[in-house]
């Protein structure tokens, strides 16, 4: 057992792949300089500045020479530095990315990965805390991947790169720096494949992201009062693993989602829609969604902490759904 | 229906103006690629307002020159990109004929199997990455396929077609100015109608000349005529020659006519026809006055290059009309790859 | 009476507010022209090139001058000319317009009109083709308003215009030359409120844009069956009027929704996943969604038409959430 | 806590550089508002590593001659934007020392009642609409605000603050673009410092001077340097005054150095810190000696200048420190109108 982190799993993979494949290559800003986060450090020193790219501040255009690169048969990650500022690549990655093995009839591949990284909790700010994967999963031709360990990242991050399509890789930076042990060289984790942290009959979770560990955190508690809660992390938005929810939602009849995002148009909205339509004789209470209230994030300290959701709001909404004394509507 | 073949790759020539460069071969071998496109073009328009052409469709009569000049030069192993008006770029560039026409009508021979339209051509096996209907959306593309080319080494060039409209989008200085931090092999070969959509370019910018926007970067670059088959023709061959071997970026900027509206259909009503000056600076009238005074060309040759292009257009526009419409379940099965290989 | 168009509809509205305040102008890609449908025709004419601006292909910038402008007082109306290149438009959309007034403490306000246009059906491809309005559902400090009819397009127009916050506008370039009986000047429609187009008791259909006229369609073909569908259209989707549509729902106890949208992260799963946890014990089958295919808007004749939601496609779903017999699943 | 009032508005002088136009009065004030901004800047430093300021704190030490010179020639009714490292711009503008830091510490009290933070001030009274922390992100508002100001007539003008990173922006040559095209009365102000996060200017473009980016668009421009307030004074005095008269828009590029890491918090391991030549190159001390030399400036007044500056962040902190924490139903009120009155 080795002990790592997130992002230092992230940067493994990256390494591991640019080994395998002299084809990887990364660009964005300060890659070469290991970014902000340490997310690419010591891969300029070990491959080289040629295939470690350091990029003005140009979003749009770096994601563009990325699908170019892709489409000339390179396998590209390309960093968005913050998710927030996946709002000026997503002309590329929508209109181009998306929709060119399409439009072409099947010619044209982009095997790209865009990592970006995404969340509050560091008093960012607004424009620096934000949570928007669900937009990418609207745009049919991507796939979009969310992981909530160090392994799954690593494991997820070896086959996006592998993937002939293109991959939105969304971190979590509240994740980078949290310790885990890991056993050797994470095996890969196939795209579309959700992870059941915990086993349960009363109720099922799932949570994306950070908010998997506050899940989890709630399904300790709640199992001090006897209640067993599945928690069940889809880790690909797109494509999403339906079954596996569903077949937990059918042995428990419950369904909370939990994430980080906005709740309205966030992608607990789908899973609610298809588990409501898919098991709908299943559910004993309706889906109830936990995610951030309809506003900006802010960045006074006590208010983005009230923001985002914490295991005592899953704890209400499993109350609810359960309809157990003493639950908070 | 043929495929054409492609042009060797020539050596470019000293000159930069005029026909210097061009042998008479070339020449022939330009006014049949134009010709080509002027027929393609023309009953594109028609079968547009037959309805048998579908969507938005952007000819490029006037500009022929550019496409075959350019693309003529090029070979299938280099990358090309276009825009909204794409058609001539993607003929010019070796997209077979009957193919891109049956793309236009929808169909399940097309080069996108009907899946694209004409926005949205592309012909990989010749090297036509292909073109898009964002604005700018293929400039940084180019630099992809210019890096992938720079990173493997070799003499591969990429050439990145777009409208002068095209220039007051961030993408177009981001990626000239990503392009000479890198030192890309890459052409950018600006089409200067003085026209986007509906608006002269005095709407868009206060500065005329393409050429001039991008000083500051110091890349190589020229500004010529567009009807000027010759030049166009010199001034690319040259800054290719210099990518090949590993030089990079550079720009030429081809002042070229809107002969048509911005799209079949457009009433064009918000500028006034100077169908003389066009007519004065239509390439294939200008190229053929030169080459019938050149010696090169005589009367019969050129009518027989125009009947020759009308007569593949007939045939393609017949194979077109022939083909299947794309089946039903096509586009769920191209969304993403099926197999998981790229 | 009076015949009028949708896009006309949107024109008059534009041209009774610039007369009204001279702080209204109009900004986007040959807007002084008219534009490719003819939405602001004549507005230059009547009120001057100072405020009915041609614009650079430059939507970022554009969409961003607008917010500056409205941050100075001005009621700036921008237009992107397709749905589609929203994507060049979002960061000062989502980072800039509709978080101005919060992170500033109240200070700003943003009180710009994004008018806009998406849908297929025009052999536009996909690039012109896309419906992207729920991306902007996702947004906090943005309303998103998509009116079906003229009247409506003209009403909603003149309360965009008078709202004191950043406005989309969500226009439907396959509805654009309607012809549409008018009686007099359309008055204000508030942003917020539903419009019910037909009542019915025995299903609820929500629907939005050209699908509105699609559902009604299928409301005909049912009613010859001895179906009463209610058709309702939310014509804001920011804010949402969950009341009319949960009120119909208790009442009719089963609920479609169509959008034009692709169903996955479509704006039809919020309304799914709102009424099955508000509307729970009411409802007596899964709320069923109609939407596009998660594949890119194919330009092929024949593939788009199959591509688009229709009224068949409605009332089957009609038939399988009642259970009717021969309903397709 | 006093606020500081406005300088009046004063005659552009005839020579652009040196201290030609720069009166002894203005020279104290400029020293005391540079103080000003040192002052906070190095507490906001102390707090940030304390855990009293959050988040992504960008310090401007090194460069307060710029935000000083441009900023005291402007007045409320004017409009200035900002980016990521605006502490010293909205201080300079006239912003409320303990209503900026109780910003930065979160509170109710702050400039946005702790809905901002430090990439995003905004004091309207005193016409500064904003920071914000996507770079190159309000290049485009300041285009709204100064035609807003030209279709309403009058004076008004705005300044458009950004570093040399934004430069590489799409957003940026869009902005300049259309300025130029509309002959907006806009400054754009360029803080170039070499840098952007880790890495020097030569890793983002080929291009060293920012007003040499902008020559196609044939706007007027100057470079300075940042560190010679005097010059950057005339420099920005000419080019207000002309805007003031309707003319635009204009950039000014200053080269100033960043003294602190990108941000407080970051090692700042991938350079050599030249602290000798940043010393020689302190606006402050250049303007001290300049006024010493000049004869309006004792070492008393220096000493008292520095003092005041302390005294007022002393005040201005605990002013923060007192202040509430904004009520929890604050995001909710204000993410939009309430009453629907814009
Ligand atoms: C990003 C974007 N904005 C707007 C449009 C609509 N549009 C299509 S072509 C065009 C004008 C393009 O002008 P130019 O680049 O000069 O090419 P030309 O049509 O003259 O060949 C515009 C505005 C678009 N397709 N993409
Ligand atoms: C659009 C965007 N991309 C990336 C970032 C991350 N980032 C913050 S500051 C910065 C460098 C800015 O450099 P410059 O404009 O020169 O300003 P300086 O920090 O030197 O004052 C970067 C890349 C950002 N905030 N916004
Ligand atoms: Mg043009
Ligand atoms: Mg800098």
């Amino acid at each position: 057992m080795t002990q790592t982190t997130y992002v230092r799993a992230v940067c493994d993979a990256l390494a591991r792949a640019m080994q395998a494949d002299e084809r990887v290559i990364v660009l964005g800003e300060d890659v070469a300089e290991g970014g902000p986060y340490t997310a690419t450090a010591g891969l300029a020193e070990r491959f080289g500045r040629e295939r470690v790219r350091n990029t003005p501040i140009s979003e749009g255009t770096v994601a563009g020479v990325a699908v170019g690169a892709a489409q000339a048969g390179y396998r590209p990650i390309v960093e968005i530095m913050f998710i927030d500022f996946v709002t000026l690549a997503l002309d590329q990655l929508a209109n181009q990315a998306a929709k060119a093995r399409f439009m072409s009839g099947g010619q044209l591949s982009v095997p790209l990965v865009m990592r970006t990284q995404g969340g509050a909790g560091q008093r960012g700010g607004a424009q620096h805390s934000q949570s928007l994967e669900s937009w990418l999963a609207h745009i049919p031709g991507l796939k979009v991947v969310m992981p909530s360990t160090a392994i799954d990242a690593a494991g997820l991050m070896t086959s996006a790169i592998a993937d002939p399509d293109p991959v939105v890789f969304v971190e979590t930076k509240a994740l980078y720096f949290l310790r885990e042990e890991i056993d050797g060289e994470p095996p890969a984790v196939p795209i579309g494949v959700a992870r059941t942290f915990r086993e349960g009959s009363d109720l099922t979770i799932v949570a994306t992201a950070r908010m998997v560990s506050r899940a989890l955190e709630a399904a300790d508690r709640l199992a001090a009062d006897g209640i067993e809660a599945e928690v069940i992390d889809p880790r690909t938005l797109v494509p999403l693993d339906v079954d596996t929810i569903t077949a937990s939602v059918s042995r428990t009849n419950h369904l909370i989602v939990v994430e980080e995002a906005v709740s309205s148009m966030g992608f607990g909205a789908e899973i609610a829609a298809i588990v409501q339509h898919a098991a709908f004789d299943d559910l004993d209470a309706p889906v109830e969604r936990v995610g951030a209230p309809f506003t900006p994030v802010p960045v006074s300290p006590r208010l983005e902490d009230a923001y985002l959701p914490d295991a005592d709001a899953v704890v209400q909404a499993a109350r609810r759904v359960l309809s157990l004394p003493g639950a908070v509507r | 229906m043929t495929r054409v073949d492609r042009q060797p790759d020539v050596a470019a020539p000293d000159s930069a103006s005029g026909t210097a460069g061009l042998s008479a071969a070339d020449g022939l071998d330009l006014l049949g690629t134009m010709w080509r496109i002027r027929a393609l073009e023309e009953r594109v328009g028609q079968l547009k307002r037959a309805d048998e052409v579908y969507g938005l469709v952007h000819l490029s009569i006037g500009g022929e020159g550019v496409a075959a000049a350019v693309c003529r030069q090029l070979l299938a192993s280099d990358a090309v990109y276009s825009g909204h008006r794409a058609h001539g770029h993607a003929l010019a560039q070796g997209a077979p004929s009957d193919r891109l026409m049956a793309e236009l009508m929808g169909r399940d021979t097309g080069l996108c199997r009907g899946l694209g339209g004409s926005m949205h051509l592309v012909d990989l096996e010749h090297g036509f990455f292909g073109a898009t209907g964002v604005v700018g959306g293929n400039l940084p593309l180019a630099l992809g396929t210019a890096l992938a080319a720079q990173l493997r080494g070799g003499t591969d060039v990429t050439v990145s077609f777009f409208g002068d409209g095209a220039v007051q989008t961030g993408a177009f200085h981001e990626s000239i100015n990503l392009a000479t931090l890198w030192k890309l092999p890459l052409v950018f070969v600006c089409e200067n109608n003085g026209m986007a959509e509906f608006t002269p370019r005095s709407a868009h910018t206060t500065v005329a000349r393409v050429s001039d926007v991008v000083a500051p970067y110091g890349l190589e670059r020229a500004t010529v005529s567009g009807s000027d088959v010759g030049a166009v023709w010199d001034a690319f061959g040259a800054f290719k020659h210099a990518a090949r071997g590993g030089e990079g970026p550079f720009l030429l900027e081809c002042l070229t006519h809107r002969r048509r509206g911005h799209y079949e259909g457009d009433a064009d009503s918000y500028r006034e026809a100077d169908e003389a000056e066009w007519e004065r600076q239509d390439p294939i009238a200008r190229l053929t006055e030169r080459g019938i005074a050149d010696g090169w060309l005589t009367p019969q040759t050129r009518d027989s290059l125009e009947a020759q292009a009308r007569a593949e257009i007939d045939a393609a526009t017949e194979f077109a009309r022939r083909s299947p419409y794309p089946p039903p379940e096509l586009p769920a099965q191209l969304t993403c790859a099926q197999d998981g290989a790229a």
